[in-house]
């Protein structure tokens, strides 16, 4: 399957676009996510244990199932307030 | 009352949000944008949202509040795009029965905003130089 | 900053007194009058002050709260005479370059104000009767 | 020596007025003015213990000598804020 993740912030700047798309196997993980985004986007690999993944709006853990049409966002350490 | 807002916050207006007749005490803590940050002069900060999820955990984060300190009420106004210095860029308001559920709350929201809430700043310099802020992520060449 | 007034606080004017590019943090406490207290409505507050002696407490109160937290800046505004239900009695603004000793400075100076700054306060309930709350005294009758 | 001692909250409205003449020996301490004020204003007896006192706008412990032109209050326990 052909996610769609947005990227923000550090992430956004380092791959120079708003978001990427990644090819996973079906049924994959955030995990699985996590090593993909790692390898194929540039910058990422050096903070990919810092990255969080977001489903649908919601945390989600690196065991979580990737629902083919959710919204999937990779979310760098957030620096608000 | 959970905003996102690109203009000026009317500090006045979160305040306003909160009070009541059944509060005695009133909370507000005022994010605002320093001069200076590890001895080096800042000229703005910017701040970026992933938004429709920002306002979900502000959500959460309010809910949460509210019921483990039995508010009165609560108001989040979080500033995106540049904030220059000396300006807010949080203001978070709650009104108790009394101070110490106020005090306790407010403190809380905003310690969990800093940890949950998807909303990242970028600090431009004096010098020309600018960089997203990451806590934990000791980005190379940063 | 420390003031003793008969008239409305102006709680803008408290929050800018404090505002500063070098504080990153303002944290704002506000006493409001309650509806009700003990179960008993209450129509109005009225507060007296041993007018020299609390602007003397007040001052020294501040002063230990800048130099115990590194405060940016510090304000003070109590109300005296009567104060309606939902209005503001006290309001006390510090400002800090980060936040956790704003909320610890707020916290200790309402704390402490409450102690041993020579004010007083009366409820006027809607029954028609009225009191001077003591604290620790139980009075006969009361 | 004759000192003026002023009064507020319960501490006034059980008296009736602002302020109180009270009669000590010279070089009296707080301590003999709070037993004095007990027994001789209205209504402050049974809040003896509770009462406080300040010398020159400075709260003032019992042992303290009063000053005989010093500026001398009652104070009842607080309630501002």
């Amino acid at each position: 399957m052909r996610i769609r993740v947005r990227l923000f912030a550090v992430a956004r700047q380092a791959a120079g676009t708003d978001s990427v798309e990644i090819e996973l196997p079906e049924g994959a993980d955030i995990g699985q996510l996590r090593r993909a985004m790692a390898a194929g986007v540039p910058g990422l690999g050096a903070i990919v244990d810092q990255l969080r993944f977001a489903v649908d709006e919601e945390f989600a853990g690196d065991g979580t199932k990737i629902p083919p049409t959710a919204d999937i966002a990779c979310i760098p350490p957030v620096s608000g307030g | 009352m959970i905003e996102l807002t690109t203009d000026t916050i009317d500090v006045a207006r979160v305040i306003e949000a909160v009070r009541s007749p059944k509060a005695g005490a009133v909370v507000l803590f005022l994010g605002t944008a320093r001069e200076s940050t590890g001895g080096r002069a800042v000229r703005s900060l910017e701040y970026e949202a992933y938004d429709a999820m920002a306002r979900a955990e502000l959500a959460r984060l309010e809910a949460q509040a509210r019921a483990t300190w039995d508010l009165v009420d609560c108001a989040i106004v979080h500033r995106l795009g540049e904030v220059a210095v000396g300006q807010t860029s949080v203001a978070i308001a709650v009104s108790a029965a009394h101070r110490e559920g106020a005090f306790e709350a407010g403190r809380w929201l905003i310690d969990r905003i800093k940890e949950v809430v998807p909303i990242w700043k970028k600090e431009n310099r004096a010098d020309g130089s600018a960089d997203w802020v990451h806590p934990m992520i000791d980005l190379p060449g940063a």
